[in-house]
């Protein structure tokens, strides 16, 4: 029986292993670079801005629930365009990067709840508000786990794979609708009280450490899709050749000590 | 006959979930021809014929109905294509009439013959007016194979069709199938029994080989 | 600093605890995120490897009969 | 060619709503469902009509959205069984076309009995008077967007075994929106503000749904075929 694991045909445009081996050269800069940005941004955040007039010191969660929200929410888009990138163009690799997006998105929406309703104690008594952009959050973990359950229920992964990325779709449709319907709604109910995450005209002093705090996020979620796309690669790939040939070299294992 | 043929297929390939099923697959089917697919359980015959349907989309190679592959002539081809699977797709609540009037309207193929001759013709005269829950399993297929009669597709695909049809339903279908193929039809079907008809061209799937029986 | 000493820095005025908290859960989330993919990547490995020891073992053991690949489709 | 066009959606509207007339009692079931659980907003609050009033907007939409949430599951689940998903996926007119059949026949029998409904619930629940016409306008509307969002659910999760419970998960965000305005809706109207403009946000949504979701649903059917 012919094994077909190494037809050129399969690998179209963006093949994996071309995907994989550039991206292994990436990750020693990208993860240094990383972590530079996140330690500068923290230890700027927590030790050296100025501490909030009205909500002191508790305000300093903001440096990371405002960068894990525009994660959040830009990661889903990520997620949907290399959804919407599988389903056109028919091409796998894009499929894996959404397959690895998800989680990624979910943890990070899981951040800004957990850092939102800490924040919410010192400044408003409860753990939990109904604060638009609360609730908002909240919905997009729905759509997250949505996307993610949908594709471990499938059998076939080309088939979770599309559905994933419809649904994915259909999200990114939503988003906007949902964001502004929550917004309206919370004014409907609530006179316009400040905003948890509405970025007052704050001091440069505050202002700067947020923006190294946003970059060191957008790079953390560079570092981190790429390390999750290349083991779904491996997963995906296991059976082809220049696998089980990494696989060898990986564990020193000499071949033909077999013969 | 037009320049080219009916269907051809050409190095077609489908592979589910990085394990190829087939690939290079090339086939050229006329108007009058009745291939018959065969090969093991799981060799993929039932793929096959659904990507010939179109439900499917090949991973690679084309499929291509008069010289023009079906997706862009999509309404041309089904328009004239009618393919039956393993489930006879009739709705146990509705009467043998109802199914078969909701199945042409949904083919919008313009019928040959009434749905009420079509199914007296395939022998289930007396049940045509009663829900389907009453009817049998051979029955129910004896309601797909009224289809036949009255389609006019040029493309028929059957996938199977003798399974649980008696000796008289096995004729009923021989000579429909020879009808339609003196008429220019085409037939492409699955299915291990062996065909009554002469010159019926044979493809074995897993070795890629044809030849007639 | 803005705080004059370490000490300062941990109470943050009473807000301490919460900050240090939402930090706290938010790093470890950040270096599960990263740790995850990684562990996962070395356990792939170490399992193409032994698919490929056990196909050379069997390989090796079946060198008399004919060969049955166990690829069958 | 327009005959064609229209006959996907006509044929598959007059099968499904014939499939439904022959079980009418199943169309019973989603209304059944909807003012049993309105009967358990008093025993789990309070009888009392005051506190009742508050919430009996919110609640009748809520649960009408349950009950859609609930009969969408089916749409095309009996199809997929008995193979005539595979017919619906081969006809020459655009996909989207018999969809649209369906979801309307699956409106038919669900959505609109829950609105023609609804007046009673509102008696029992003690909602203002003022709320009547705009809550059956509002779920007249609502409704059928809830059919067309909860179908692109229904077919992402036909092929599978469990598929109920994650079509839940995957379309209750999308119903949000639908149940903000909707609601708002009839509360604007109880406090006396002129509810046109919620209601028609909420036509707007139900514009976009019918345009959109049959896309949806159509791209999500083909997927099933090759799961």
């Amino acid at each position: 029986m012919k094994v077909f694991s190494n037809w050129q045909w399969f690998h179209r445009l963006g093949s994996p292993r071309w995907f994989y081996q550039t991206t292994g050269r990436w990750l020693p800069w990208l993860s240094v670079a990383t972590l530079l940005v996140l330690i500068i941004g923290l230890v700027w955040g927590l030790a050296y801005a100025p501490a909030d007039a009205k909500q002191g010191n508790s305000f300093r969660i903001i440096y990371i629930h405002v960068p894990a929200s525009f994660l959040a929410l830009a990661g889903y888009y990520i997620m949907a365009i290399a959804g919407a990138v599988g389903l056109i163009w028919r091409m796998k690799l894009s499929f894996m990067v959404m397959k690895a997006a998800a989680p990624i998105g979910a943890v990070l929406t899981f951040i800004a709840l957990f850092t939102g309703a800490v924040w919410g104690k010192p400044t408003w008594g409860t753990y939990w508000v109904w604060d638009a952009r609360i609730t908002s959050m909240l919905i997009l973990l729905f759509l997250y786990a949505g996307v993610m359950s949908l594709q471990y229920a499938y059998h076939s992964v080309d088939a979770a794979s599309k559905a994933g990325a419809i649904l994915a779709l259909v999200g990114t449709v939503n988003i906007p609708i949902i964001y502004k319907s929550v917004d309206w709604w919370y004014t409907l109910h609530q006179p316009a009280t400040i905003k948890l995450t509405s970025a007052p005209s704050m001091h440069p002093d505050m202002f700067q450490p947020l923006l190294v705090m946003i970059l060191g996020f957008y790079l953390f979620y560079a570092l981190v899709l790429i390390l999750n796309t290349r083991s779904e690669i491996l997963r995906r790939e296991r059976k082809t050749g220049w696998v089980r040939e990494l696989a060898q070299s990986k564990s020193g294992f000499d071949a033909r000590a077999g013969d | 006959m037009s320049q080219s043929p009916l269907l051809s297929v050409e190095n077609l390939a489908f592979e589910r979930d990085d394990s190829c099923l087939f690939d290079a697959i090339d086939l050229t089917v006329n108007g009058g021809d009745i291939l018959q697919i065969e090969g093991a359980n799981g060799s993929g015959k039932t793929t096959l014929l659904r990507l010939l349907t179109g439900a499917l989309q090949p991973s690679a190679g084309s499929i291509n109905y008069l010289g023009c592959n079906i997706a862009d002539c999509r309404y041309d081809y089904f328009a004239n294509m009618l393919y039956i699977g393993h489930q006879p797709a009739v709705k146990l609540n509705l009467t043998a009439e109802e199914n078969l009037r909701w199945m042409v309207a949904n083919a919008a193929q313009s019928n040959q013959i009434s749905i009420s001759d079509a199914l007296t013709e395939v022998g289930l005269a007396g049940y045509s007016d009663i829900p389907c829950y009453t009817l049998s399993a051979g029955q129910h297929r004896r309601v797909a194979l009224a289809r036949l009669l009255i389609s006019e597709a040029r493309l028929w695909y059957l996938d199977e069709p003798f399974t649980a049809i008696d000796k008289q339903g096995v004729q009923l279908l021989h000579s429909c199938l020879q009808q339609h193929v003196s008429r220019g039809g085409l037939v492409v079907l699955s299915t291990h029994q062996d065909l009554a008809l002469n010159n019926v061209r044979k493809y074995n799937l897993l070795a890629r080989t044809e030849h007639i029986a | 600093m803005y705080f004059n000493n370490l000490e300062q820095l941990m109470l943050m005025g009473g807000h301490g605890p919460y900050v240090w908290s939402a930090f706290a859960v938010t790093i470890a989330a950040l270096v599960w995120l990263v740790l995850a993919p990684i562990i996962n990547h070395r356990a792939l490995l170490k399992d193409v490897a032994r698919d490929l020891q056990r196909e050379q073992a069997r390989q090796a053991s079946t060198r008399s009969q004919p060969d049955i690949s166990e690829e069958s489709i | 060619m327009a005959r064609q066009m229209n006959s996907g959606f006509s044929a598959w509207l007059r099968r499904d709503l014939l499939l439904a007339y022959r079980r009418r009692g199943e169309v019973a079931s989603p209304v059944l469902f909807f003012v049993m659980v309105s009967t358990l907003i008093p025993l789990g609050l309070t009888p009392e009509s005051a506190r009742l009033a508050e919430v009996a907007a919110g609640m009748i939409w809520v649960i009408a959205l349950l009950a859609t949430l609930l009969s969408v599951d089916g749409l095309f689940a009996s199809d997929y069984q008995d193979g005539s998903l595979e017919q619906m996926l081969l006809t020459p007119q655009l996909l989207p076309l018999p969809v649209l059949g369906k979801i309307t026949a699956h409106w038919l029998t669900t959505g609109l009995p829950l609105t023609l409904v609804s007046p009673l619930l509102g008696l029992m629940l003690s909602l203002p008077g003022a709320g009547y016409i705009p809550l059956i306008c509002s779920l007249a509307l609502g409704t059928a967007c809830l059919s067309f969002l909860g179908a692109v659910g229904a077919a992402l999760t036909v092929s599978l075994r469990k598929g109920g419970l994650l079509l839940t998960l995957l379309v209750m965000p999308l119903y949000m929106p639908v149940v903000i305005f909707g609601t708002a809706t009839v509360n604007y109207a109880i406090d006396g503000f002129n509810w046109l403009p919620p209601l028609a946000i909420l036509g707007a949504l139900f514009a976009a749904a019918v345009a959109l979701c049959p896309l949806a649903v159509a791209g999500a059917l083909r997927v099933t075929a090759s799961n």
